[in-house]
This record gives C-alpha cells, structure tokens and sequence, in this order.
C-alpha cells in the first residue's frame, strides 16, 4: 500500500512535470519570436527539457516497472550530448543551416527506431478488443513513416547545403514521388486491415515501410534547388515534430504530445512565412517549378561596363554616404570581414557606410544579419531594404557585393519574369553602383538583371573577397 | 468508423490538446521577424528533441540486446538533437545579443 | 495530499487543456487595439453564455417542478446572456465597418 | 446494441460539435480582436454557440437518457431569445457598457443557478469513496461562488453606469469585503470536510453561501467609482468566464471548458489592457486609492479668459486646421450629433476638421469611436492621440468638448499628479484653445486643470449640447 502510493505520488510529479515542460516549450517558442527575448527563450525551453528527461528516467513505470539499463541510459545520453555539444560549438556560422538539418535528422531518426522498437509490444489485448486498426498501431505506422521521411530528407538537404550533393532536376521525379507516397499510405492500409494475434507477426512489413519511406525521403528532396533548403528544412522540421508527437499519443504523455504537435504547427506557419518573404509558394518549392532557370522577356540593351579598382577606391573615398549591399557571393566567398574592413576604413575617412539587408539575401533567412554580425558589422549599420530603399537617391555609391536577385529590376519592370513582385533592393535609384561579381553569373533565379547593363552602373569582376581586399589596400594608400 | 468513432470518444481529450496546441502554436510565433526565421527553426528543431524521452522509455523497457541497441542508439541520436539543437540555437542568438548593444 | 494528486492524475488532461486554453486566451487577444476593447469585452462576454448548455442539461434532467422552474429560468438568463451578448456586439461593430469604407 | 451504437455515434457527434465549438470560439475571440475581421469574428463566435446548443438537446445523454421537457426548454430559448434581441436591439449605443453588464450578469446568475441544482445530486458513489472532498463538489461552490458574485456585482455596475446607484466611498469596506471572502472560503471548506452519505443532506448552506456570495458581490462593486465600471465589467465578466469553465468540468464539457477559461483568460488581460490605458493598476481601480479627489502641487496661476459665441463662431471658421478633443462631456451631453454637423459646415467653408482620440477619454475604451460611428462621423476623421499630437503646433484651433484630465498637461508637468504618466492629447501645443464646459467642475481624476489657465485658452461655458447648437447657428449666418 505505502509502496503503491509512493509509486502514485512519482506518477504525479511525472506527469506535473511533463505539464511544466509543455508550458516552459510554450513560452519558449513565443519568446524566441521575439529578438529581446529569444535567447532567454531557448534556455527556458533547454530548461523544460531537462526537467522532462531527468523526471522520466526518475519516475517513469511501466506496468509498474520503473525504467531500466539507467547506466546505459546516461552511457548514451553523455556521449549524445558530447557530439552534439562539440559539432554546435565548433562548426562554422555559415555552416548553420546545414546542422540544424543534421539535428533535425537525428530527432526523426530517433522516432523511427521508437516506432520500429514499439511495433512488435502492441498489447494482445488491444489486438483481441479492436484488430491491428487500432490507436496505437496507427500512431507507431505514422511515427516510423514521418520520421524515416523527416531523417532521409534531412541527410538529403544536410548534403546538398553543404555541398555534397546536387541536385536531381528529372520533371518525372514528381510522379514517381506520388506514387511512393501511394504505396506507403496503401502499406500502412494493409497492415491496419490484418487479422492476427500479435503485431509481431508483421514485423517484417515494418522493415519494408522503413526502406521504402527512406525512398522516398530521398527523392523528396532530390529534385528541390538547393538554394530551396531552408525552406525544405523547415518543412521536414515540422514533421519531425509530428514525428514526435506521435509518440506523445503512443505513451499518452504531454510533453511529447505538446513540444511535438507545437514544431508541427509552427514548423508549418514558419515554412510559409519563409516562402512569402521570397515571394513564392509553398507548392512551387516542392514542385520545383522555379530554380530551373526562368526566361526574361525583357532584351539586353546597353552594355557591360568595368571599373578600375584604383577608380573604384577613388570613387568610395570622396563620397559622402555609401551603401553596401551584401548577397549569397559574400557568404560564399567568406567576405564578411574584409567587407567590414572597408566600411571602417570608409568610416575613418568620414563616409557614411549603411548595409541594405533585403530579406532573403543569401541562403537563409537572416543571413546577411548573421555573417556580418559574425565579423562584428554593428547592429545599428545594418538597415532592412524598405527602410533604406528612401535613401538610396541620395547615396552616392552603392556596391553590390555578391548579390544579384535582391537588387533585380525586372522584380518591378517585367510581369513576366518568376522574382516578379518580389520587394527589392532599389539599386537604380543611387547615384552611382559599384557591382562586384565573378563573371556575369546568374543569380539562385537564374535570370538576366538589367541593372549590370544600367548606365550607372560599374562592374568589378573578380571573387568578393580578393576584390575587397584589394580595394582595401588601394583606399588605405590614398 | 464505428471504429474510429470509438477511436476519436476515447482520445477526444488528447484530440483536443492537439487542437489547441497547433493554435498555440500557431499564435505564438505568428508575429516572428525575418531576420529570427533561422534561430527560431532551430530552437523548434530542438523542442521536437522531446522523442528523446520516447527514446529512453523504449530503452528502459529493452530486454533483447537487439532492443537494446536499437534503445542506445535512440537515446543517442535523441541527445543529439536536443543537446546539438539548443546549443547552436544559443550560438545564433548569442552573436544577435552581443550587436545590440 | 494524496486526495489532490489523485485528483490531478484523473483530470490531467483537462487541467492541461485549462492551461493550454489560459494560454490561447491571452495570445489571441493580446494585440487588440484600445477601439476593439469594448466590443471585444461583449463579444467574450457572449461566448461564456456556453454557460447555457449546462441549463439546458439541468433542465432537461430535472424532475421536481422546483427544479423544473429554476431550471427553466437558468435556460432563461443564459440564452439572454448568449442572444443579448452577440447581438449587441454585432451592433457595436457594424458601426465601425460602416464608417471603413 | 444496434441502439447502443446509435447512442455512441449521437455522443460522438455531440463531442465533436463541442470541439468544433471550441474552435470557432477561438476563432471569434482572435478575429474580434483585429477591426477588420471583428464582426465577421463575433459571427463565428456565435455560430458555434448556436450549433453547441442544438446538439446539446439532441444528442446529450445522462445515465442513457436523452434530454427531456424539450419543449420548455426551446420555450425558455424562445423567451430569452427573443428579449435579449429586443433590448441589445432598442438600448441607445451610449448605454451599451451597463447593457453589456447586465448581460453579463444573467450568464453568472445561471451559472449559479446550475451550481444550486447539481449540488444535491453529487454521485453518492463518488461521495462514498472520496467524501466530499472531491473535484464534482469544488466545481459545484466554485461556479456556485463565483457565478453569484459575478452576477450581484453586475447588478450594481449596470446600476451605477445607468446613473441609478451612487457610490459608496467608505475606507473600511476594503476590510470588510476581505472579511467577507473569508467567511466565503471557508464554507467551502466546511462543506467539503463534511462525512455525509449525500450532498443534498448540506443543501442549505448552500443557500447560505448564496446569500453571503450576493453581498460579497454588491460590497466589492459598491465603493468603486462609477468611472471605473468598464474595468469591473471587464473583470466580472472573466469572473463568469470561469463559473461557466466550472460547468464544464462538472459536466465533463469541452465547450464550456474552453469557452469559459478562454474568457477568463482574456478577459483578465483584458482588464489589464484596459486599466494600462488609463496607466494605473488593477489593484489601484479595485481598492479604489484613485478617484477619491487627487490633490495637485502646482499652484494655480494665470487667469480663466472666456470667449463669446460669435468670436469663436469667426475664429473657427477662419482657421484651417482645426483639432476637436472630444471628452466624456460630450458623451454625457449627447452632443455628438451636433458636434459632426458644426465639423461639416467648418469643412464646407474649407476648414481641415480633425478628431483626437484619446485611448481613454470617455469611461469607457473606445467610446468616444463609437459615439462618433454613431453620428456618421467618417473613420478618416478620427486620428488617435499619438498620432495628432506632431500635428498640433500646426493646428489654429483646437476644440476641446467636454474633456478634462486627457489634455491635462499635469501628466507631464506634476510628478506628484494621480495621472502624472499617462499619455496625453498635447493640447497646449495648437495656436488656440477653446474649451466647452459647463463650468470649472473638475474631470474623473478630479484634479485641477492648468490648460484652462493658459495664455492660448479661451473657456466657452454651456451644456456641450446647447452651446454646440448657438456656435453651428453663428457659423451659419456668418
Ligand atoms: N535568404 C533565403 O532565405 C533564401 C532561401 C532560398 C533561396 N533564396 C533566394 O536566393 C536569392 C538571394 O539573392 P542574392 O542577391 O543574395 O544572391 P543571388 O541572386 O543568388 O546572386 C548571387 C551572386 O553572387 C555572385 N557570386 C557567387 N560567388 C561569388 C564570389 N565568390 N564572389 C563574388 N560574387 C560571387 C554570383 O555571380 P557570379 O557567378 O557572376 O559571381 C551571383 O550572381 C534570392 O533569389 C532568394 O529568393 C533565399
Ligand atoms: N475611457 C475609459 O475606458 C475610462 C474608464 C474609466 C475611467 N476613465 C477616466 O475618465 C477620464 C476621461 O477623461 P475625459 O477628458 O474624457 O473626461 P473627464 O476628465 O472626466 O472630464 C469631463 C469634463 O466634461 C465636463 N462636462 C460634463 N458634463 C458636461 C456637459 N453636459 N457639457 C459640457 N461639458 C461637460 C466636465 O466639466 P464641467 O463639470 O465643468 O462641465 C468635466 O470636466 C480619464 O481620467 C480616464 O482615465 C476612462
């Protein structure tokens, strides 16, 4: 009896702790929304979470069980936590987007092997009383599958951001995909509508379920643009979510259920809002109809003129105010610090140097915000592009570094190009632009851009960050 | 769809968490600027790392070795993604708060 | 003691939904301009005339006539509670929308 | 079984019904709190409402047996419907915050009511094995408790705003309210430690508890000024919010549960939002330290000038920017009506008419909106403070009706002020003042007013209403 009630009282600080947890998920979610409040934010949720394992291990039964193998339990969580502390701590801030995918994976992984694990103990009971169409049997099917899905499609996107994997530009692709989604739904159908004793006998079906979900995770994310993956990892972020949530009805238990279901949903909304600050849809990424290169109805006129380095250095020095406009080169090209080299040079000299941050410049949300915080470019320079956009007719110079679409005119001249009604960067309206790029590359929208061929316009070919550098040099010698 | 009548009567309270969940959810982060899309994604990325208790009840029930190992590899793959997730969350976050001020 | 987390062990669900649904009540309201006060104040006062659906259960399980009549009042003062409260909101607001255009 | 079933599925209708309910009730709240989806919102609301009812009386069952005296209970329906329609339909829009409290109160008044009829009927199971200490009876007093206050406080408020009680300012109240939620207190706890075989055998006290609750509810409305009824109102009306969440967990009822804790929810920010506004505490309206009369340090200098109709009748129709600061005097005089038509002559003669909007003029939020939506007074029009307030050094006239403490400078000037803090219409910064009120009658803070001292002020004394009507005259045959 006394045993009996100590076992309830641990239940209840369990499940009171899963409802501290749920509410600590909860308010860290809102209040990384918020920029004053998103680190304090993160820790609470971290806080919450802590709580949530350490309850577990200490008050969770099972059939009046209380958990086993705790060594080995704390073996794995240790050495978890080592990798993943070291890889977070050590790897490079442009490198971000692709971890968060790794991290991803792994969270998708994990609810695959519950799944899979949890499969063959469905109770016989429940089997007797209502057949494999079950709760439980439909909560395990859908874990395994959003979960293999969320993992591939992850390891798929981790290699394409960093570099590893192209992309896969088949149009059928689409078809195929639909079909592998069919079989997956039908498989889950078949194994719902068996008759047998005990859900073991299907194991090897659920074996199959996972090869043919890591199929189709694969082939999900193959075909999207890499450029596209933000996107991507934020969907398969969401799933991973549900992934999790899925194993918050299998043990009825509200912290998983609540922390799942909340990335689920804000997984979702964050996904959409990141597709409508590029201006397209959600479905157009998946299907892919945009990165494959647009055409422009507009016809080149003008021509492509450079500017000498030593000009250019001329030029940044005597002006009065100079906007630098920062895109997916200076990140490729490592830039960021030679790139504030020159403003605090500029500065020195009684310039007034401002970054335009368009939105989606880069290839994450928030990246320029992060690369030039990362080289120490102060907060206060850095200006969004509506904000600046006023100002730019009295600007003297504008240099585009590295970026191409987020300064494209046709976004306002030509209703047929694909970037059409995009927000941008009014570059045309400075006095004088400054364009530093490679060659005459395209841009992730893989359209011309009127803007190289503008009067005012002056290009400086060469990489970004040996351009800067030696513009560096040649303003430090005037 | 007796069957799922059944299924809904018995969970509805559960259903109805995860209604009011996917509106909280919803709601809480609906007015986030751009420039905090990538930290809030992995802030999330790490609070979906809640499958790690999933992880450690498997693996606390194991009793076969193959149960067992599956159960480790779980748990770690789990802590990865909550440890690994939080703490480069807490990186991004960090380099914002140092600029503001 | 025992008695309290007897009770929160059998009502967990719903003590998360009351949370969950605190939660929900203040996000979504939280960015209410000051004009909306007063017609938001109606229109929630209308919404807790579900109280309403408890008088009708009381009514339709009474069986005394003094029940009978209390309950009938109850269905009453709920349904003007729930009749009043939308139509007088609705009434506060198509002021406003007709002055928008 | 085939009738069983039947019962199952109508069960598993109805709680999907509530569920459905519950959404649109969050779906009302949020869409009530943006001005553009608010009335489609309050429709929503209302549309859940009206289907939680109906399948209420279909499909409810207690013990198997479905809801009966269906007839008398649409006949109650039909009863309320049809008088709630007429008064929210008849009531003038000036009086919609004691109509908004009166029917408030009949939804705590049925709540009560239920409380008062489930008592006796506790499951003697439920009593026998968890005494009366369990959470069917703590629902019961709770709703009981709070349904009665909420309504006998109601009462009054509505009441005090139709001018029908006065206030009743006696500095120990505060004690004996405190007194008298302790007696409150502890009859629930007597109740609940009772070894009784079943509840009805207390059913007295709980009348007893009734009437205590009922003067509980007039004490804590009674000595709290009349002004401040729009946050008692406010407060009450989540206080019924949670009496109507007690039903549902008696009744183990979704909708009630959701729809009443998400009104108490919001409506306790609510209550907070609105007494932000005023920039004081909730406490502070509750224990009443403010409208008392505050007492002002900064001596009066400066003398009170008046103006005469007709110079004012030329002064305004002369200016070009003319700024009207309508005040809780306007409403009380009904003066809105004539006040649109002297601002459509003045712009007929090519004088710009704006309105400043104080957050908090009026007593109530946005009355002073609604009182001019009533008199047609286009949208445009209506620019709220913040906003005019850069504007005011350009304006010639600024006409202040019937307001006082929201253009009181000493919430700038006096820091030892009851209102020092709160935003202000900067009214000393217009080229002119002129200010309609009856007399030298002080404002709802009570305090003196350093404006009407100013150089720039010019007092035009007269019932808003009458004098109005002589200045739309004067303009009129100049
Ligand atoms: N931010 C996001 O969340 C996100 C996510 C997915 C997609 N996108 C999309 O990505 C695009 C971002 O626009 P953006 O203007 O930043 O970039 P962009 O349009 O992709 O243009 C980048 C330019 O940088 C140049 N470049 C590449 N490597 C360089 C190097 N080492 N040195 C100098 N220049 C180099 C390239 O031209 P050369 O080859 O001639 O050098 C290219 O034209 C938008 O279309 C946006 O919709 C953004
Ligand atoms: N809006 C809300 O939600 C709310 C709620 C509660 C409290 N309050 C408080 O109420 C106050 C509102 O400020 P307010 O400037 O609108 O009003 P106020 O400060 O109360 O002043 C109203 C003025 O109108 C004059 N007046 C009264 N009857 C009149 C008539 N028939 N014709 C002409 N003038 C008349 C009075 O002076 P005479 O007697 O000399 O005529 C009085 O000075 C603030 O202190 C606010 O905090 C507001």
């Amino acid at each position: 009896m006394d045993q009996l009630s100590q076992l309830q009282t641990g239940i209840s600080i369990l499940e009171i702790t899963y409802i501290i947890a749920s509410v600590l998920f909860i308010f860290g979610l809102k209040m990384l929304s918020h920029p004053l409040t998103a680190r304090r934010g993160n820790t609470l949720a971290a806080i919450g979470m802590g709580m949530a394992i350490i309850a577990t291990i200490l008050f969770h039964h099972k059939d009046g069980k209380p958990i086993g193998n705790v060594g080995l339990i704390l073996v794995a969580i240790g050495i978890g936590s080592i990798i993943g502390w070291v890889i977070a701590k050590r790897v490079k801030m442009t490198a971000m987007p692709q971890l968060v995918s790794f991290f991803n994976g792994m969270g998708g992984a994990a609810a695959a092997l519950i799944s899979m694990m949890e499969f063959p103990h469905v109770s016989p009971d429940l089997i007797a009383k209502s057949g494999m169409a079950n709760g439980h049997v439909l909560a395990i099917l859908l874990g395994l599958m959003i979960g293999t899905v969320s993992w591939a499609g992850s390891m798929i996107a981790f290699g394409k951001l960093d570099g590893r994997i192209g992309d896969l530009r088949i149009k059928a692709l689409k078809y195929v995909n639909l079909t592998i989604l069919a079989v997956l739904i039908s498989l889950i159908v078949y194994i719902m509508t068996r008759h047998v004793q005990a859900s073991s006998e299907l194991t090897p079906l659920i074996y199959i379920m996972f090869i043919i979900a890591v199929i189709y995770g694969v082939m999900f994310v193959m075909p999207i643009g890499g450029a596209d993956m933000p996107v991507v990892i934020s969907l398969l972020n969401s799933f991973t979510g549900v992934a999790a949530a899925m194993g918050g009805f299998l043990y009825n238990n509200q912290a998983m259920l609540t922390g799942g279901i909340l990335v689920g949903s804000a997984g979702t909304i964050l996904t959409i809002l990141m597709c409508r600050a590029m201006n397209r849809s959600l479905l157009n990424v998946i299907v892919g109809v945009f990165g494959g290169g647009g055409q422009t109805n507009m016809a080149v006129t003008g021509s492509v003129k450079e500017i000498s380095i030593s000009d250019a250095a001329v030029l940044l020095s005597y002006s009065k105010k100079v906007v630098i406009v920062p895109g997916y080169g200076l990140a490729v090209a490592q830039a960021q610090h030679i790139c504030h080299e020159l403003d605090k040079l500029l500065e020195e000299k009684g310039v007034e140097v401002k970054y335009a941050i368009h939105p989606v410049a880069g290839r994450m949300p928030g990246h320029m915000n992060v690369l030039l915080a990362e080289a120490d470019v102060p907060y206060e320079q850095l200006i969004e592009s509506d904000e600046i956009n006023p100002d730019l007719p009295n600007t003297d110079v504008l240099v585009v570094i590295g970026a191409n679409d987020v300064i494209n005119p046709a976004a306002e001249d030509d209703p047929s190009s694909p970037i059409y009604g995009m927000p941008i960067i009014k570059a045309r309206d400075a006095k004088n632009i400054i364009v530093m790029k490679r060659g005459m590359g395209k841009g992730y929208a893989a359209i011309e851009n009127m803007l190289f061929y503008n009067d005012k316009t002056r290009m400086l070919f060469g990489d970004a960050k040996s351009t800067l550098q030696t513009l560096v040099n040649e303003v430090k010698s005037l | 769809m007796g069957n799922i009548l059944g299924f809904f009567l018995l969970h509805r309270e559960a259903v109805f968490i995860v209604i009011l969940s996917i509106f909280l959810g919803i709601e809480v982060i609906s007015h986030v600027p751009a420039i905090l899309h990538t930290p809030l994604m992995s802030g999330a990325n790490a609070i979906h790392g809640v499958v790690i208790i999933g992880a450690i009840i498997v693996m606390g029930h194991a009793e076969t070795t193959g149960a067992m190992i599956l159960g480790f590899l779980a748990v770690v793959l789990g802590t990865l993604n909550v440890v690994g997730g939080f703490v480069v969350t807490d990186r991004m976050l960090e380099m914002f708060k140092r600029k503001k001020q």
